[in-house]
């Protein structure tokens, strides 16, 4: 089977089922929004400190949105039998993985990284400093959704899923929103911030490389 | 191409379900799996299916290990389990587009039309499967077995929901893969209905 | 002598059953030896005063949180490997001692932190790397205590470790990165006393002590669980398990 | 021998309470650590006795 082929079918399958749940499809952009615009409700309105801290606040927000969706990622297949058949399939379960994961990133990482200008404006963030955030974001979601999938695989069908799965995952977001928030940081200092992205890239290509087949693995442990 | 399933033993959880089975299932054959609720029939079905892993004892397909050639196993063979395994917002037409591309062997339309026909669901194949009785998913679960071309049906529980109709035309299915050298590994808790086959009892 | 006769629960109980007075005594022993060393053999610090003497505590339980958590790490891989069930139950065994020691480290370095630098906490890079290890001790048991199935459970727990454990190095370099870029923050651990002969000897036995007792608490956790899993099955119901 | 008295060991050099503190910390975890495994270890011998094996 071809790798595209088996990836494109499962992206394109499971983002026809999230357009056909358009609340679903909407809540963690929603989330999102919410979580960061009550950021300057509990600090206070002081645009100085807003700025300083939108960018942790924005990756924060961003790991929380992302994890809203994710005990939904394999357990609506679980439960109807898909999960079984997909495993079942000539197609390598791995890339079948991949594609549901790539799936979960479109509806819930990428609509994150589209609106951040939006917020940054909100939180008086400059142009290019919003640049900086939409690169990190662009380039760390990705990371979460994977590493975010091992988790959702090892609590499938597991009582008290949801919080299992953000105690599991959480600890394991942390390179990811440290070097995210930290190059919007470094560009405010005036540092040269290329290492962030290079380190992010690492994480990217270390996690596109495991977590699918990990998840795979987890997954198999789940069926039997 | 033979199924043997040699000395197994299956346990769930901490319990023994069974121990020792030993079968062979060769081309023009069935196999109807039998035993009381919860005896493990749809356990020796996940095994066969190579869904999950026995405690002991060894399946051959074709006289290699399941777990040394997965993906050609995997081509060959088609499980139903009790659950639909239909995505609810989709269409029948489009779960079994998406089935076949799954399975490999992408259908046209006209064939998943012309199958949906077969199974008396011609005018509901653009509904969404949610408004669908439980009969009418699980006519649309069958029509799976005309669209990818194999030689080894797992069937569990199959008849489950089907009215005399739906039974008539899976019978003639049965025979019809039989005839072109299939073999059917099958659990029900009525008769079935066709001659020399032979039981596997829990 | 065949080991592999050892990775069967059936055999490994007894087995287990007589090390654990040999480690216990061990760990008896090395911990009466290592506190006189902490109390009355080791110098004032001329720096710390006698407030340094918490180090005798603080550094083999953080030794030991991290050691522990690769011990389970490769219990988890051959687990893996050799679809061993003893494997599992090792992991299971040693989780919660390690989350003990993680904690422990915690509190004797926040108790030690607040003389010292004045605060409980900092934002230090070893303290939150320790503090992150922690989490992940409790995301491994969250998770073995949620999953019903024995069989799911070693292999959920053993992948969840194997996980952790090739994160650890990310993380705690990330936090280093991190660390490094706020240095704002006025104190600093770096600043460790020097180590005289006398207090490194100290530690080494408290550490060999604690590390008799994980290996004593985790052979007494995994007859208990080799116990709860095989009840029902036939050498326990024939022989006399002493 | 450092300490002059008993109470000046008790003090610690003004430590006392931190230093005491880590100390009586870890003692107690190492104690109650083997007391819950034992309660453990008994509940379930007890159980296995019910289900007639030989503890």
């Amino acid at each position: 089977m071809n790798l595209f082929t088996t990836v494109f079918i499962m992206v394109r399958r499971d983002l026809i089922l999230a357009l056909r749940h358009k609340s679903e499809l909407l809540t963690a952009l929603f989330f999102f929004v919410i979580v960061v615009n009550l950021l300057p409700l509990g600090v206070g309105p002081d645009p100085k400190l807003l700025s300083k801290i939108a960018p942790g606040v924005l990756w924060i927000g961003a790991l929380l949105a992302t994890l809203l969706g994710l005990p939904r990622l394999f357990a609506h297949d679980y439960q109807d039998g898909s999960l079984e058949q997909l495993s079942l399939s000539p197609h390598s379960f791995t890339l079948i993985v991949l594609g549901k994961i790539m799936a979960h990133w479109l509806v819930a990482g990428l609509p994150v990284v589209l609106i951040t200008p939006f917020l940054g404006i909100q939180f008086n963030l400059s142009g290019p400093i919003i640049a900086v955030m939409m690169a990190t974001l662009l380039l760390g979601t990705p990371v979460l959704s994977l590493i975010g999938s091992i988790g959702a695989a090892l609590t499938l069908g597991v009582r008290g899923g949801g919080v299992l799965l953000s105690l599991l995952i959480l600890p394991l977001y942390i390179p990811v929103l440290i070097f995210g928030a930290g190059a919007a940081e470094a560009y405010r200092s005036g540092l040269d911030m290329s290492g962030y992205f290079w380190l992010l890239a690492a994480l990217d290509i270390l996690a596109l490389f495991f977590a699918p087949w990990v998840s795979a693995v987890a997954l198999k442990v789940a069926l039997e | 191409m033979n199924l043997s399933v040699s000395n197994l033993s299956c346990q769930r959880g901490e319990r023994l379900l069974f121990e020792n089975i030993s079968f062979e299932l060769n081309p023009h054959q069935w196999c109807h799996v039998t035993g009381e609720n919860g005896a493990g029939k749809t356990s020796l079905l996940r095994l066969c299916a190579g869904l999950t892993n026995p405690l002991s004892g060894l399946i051959k397909w074709g006289g290699i290990p399941l777990k040394e050639d997965t993906d050609r196993f995997h081509q060959d063979t088609l499980y139903l389990g009790h659950a639909n395994a239909l995505k609810e917002e989709l269409s029948p037409l489009e779960n079994l587009q998406l089935m076949s591309q799954l399975d490999g062997s992408p259908a046209t339309e006209e064939a998943i039309l012309t199958v949906l026909d077969r199974w008396g669901l011609l005018g509901r194949e653009e509904l969404p499967v949610r408004v669908l009785s439980a009969g009418q998913r699980r006519r649309v679960l069958l029509s799976r077995l005309t669209l990818k071309p194999c030689p080894l049906w797992i069937l569990d529980e199959p008849f489950n929901a089907l009215d005399r109709r739906a039974i008539q035309t899976l019978y003639e299915l049965f025979n019809q893969h039989l005839e072109q050298g299939g073999l059917l590994l099958i659990t029900s808790h009525q008769a079935i209905e066709m001659t020399d086959g032979m039981s596997v009892n829990l | 002598m065949n080991w592999f006769k050892y990775a069967s629960p059936a055999s490994f109980y007894p087995l287990a059953g007589k090390l654990i007075p040999y480690f216990a005594a061990i760990t008896v022993v090395l911990l009466a030896i290592g506190l006189w060393i902490s109390f009355f053999v080791a110098p004032t610090d001329f720096q710390q005063g006698e407030g340094y003497r918490i180090i005798f505590v603080h550094v083999p339980a953080s030794w030991m949180s991290m050691f522990i958590y690769c011990v389970m790490a490769f219990w988890s891989a051959l687990g893996l490997i050799f679809n061993t069930r003893l494997s599992g139950m090792m992991t299971q065994a040693l989780a919660p001692t390690g989350a003990l020691f993680a904690f422990l480290s915690l509190v004797t370095g926040s108790l030690w932190g607040k003389p010292m630098w004045g605060t409980w906490w900092v934002w230090d890079a070893r303290l939150t790397s320790q503090l992150i290890l922690f989490f992940l001790y409790l995301g491994y048991l969250a998770l073995t205590s949620a999953i019903d199935d024995s069989r799911r459970r070693d292999k959920a727990g053993a992948i969840l470790s194997l996980v952790g454990v090739v994160n650890v190095p990310i993380i705690y370099f990330s936090v280093i990165w991190w660390n490094t870029l706020h240095q704002g923050a006025s104190v600093s651990m770096t600043k460790a006393p020097t180590m005289a002969h006398t207090m490194l000897m100290g530690m080494l036995i408290m550490a060999l002590a604690f590390w008799g007792y994980t290996i004593a608490m985790g052979l007494k956790r995994v007859r208990c669980i080799i116990l709860e899993r095989e009840m029902s099955s036939e050498w326990i119901k024939k022989n006399a398990v002493e | 021998m450092q300490w002059n008295s008993f109470s000046d060991f008790i003090h610690m050099g003004g430590y006392g309470l931190y230093v005491w503190g880590s100390f009586g910390i870890c003692a107690l975890a190492m104690i109650i650590e083997p007391l819950i495994l034992q309660s453990r270890n008994q509940k379930i011998r007890r159980q296995v006795k019910r289900q007639g094996g030989q503890p």
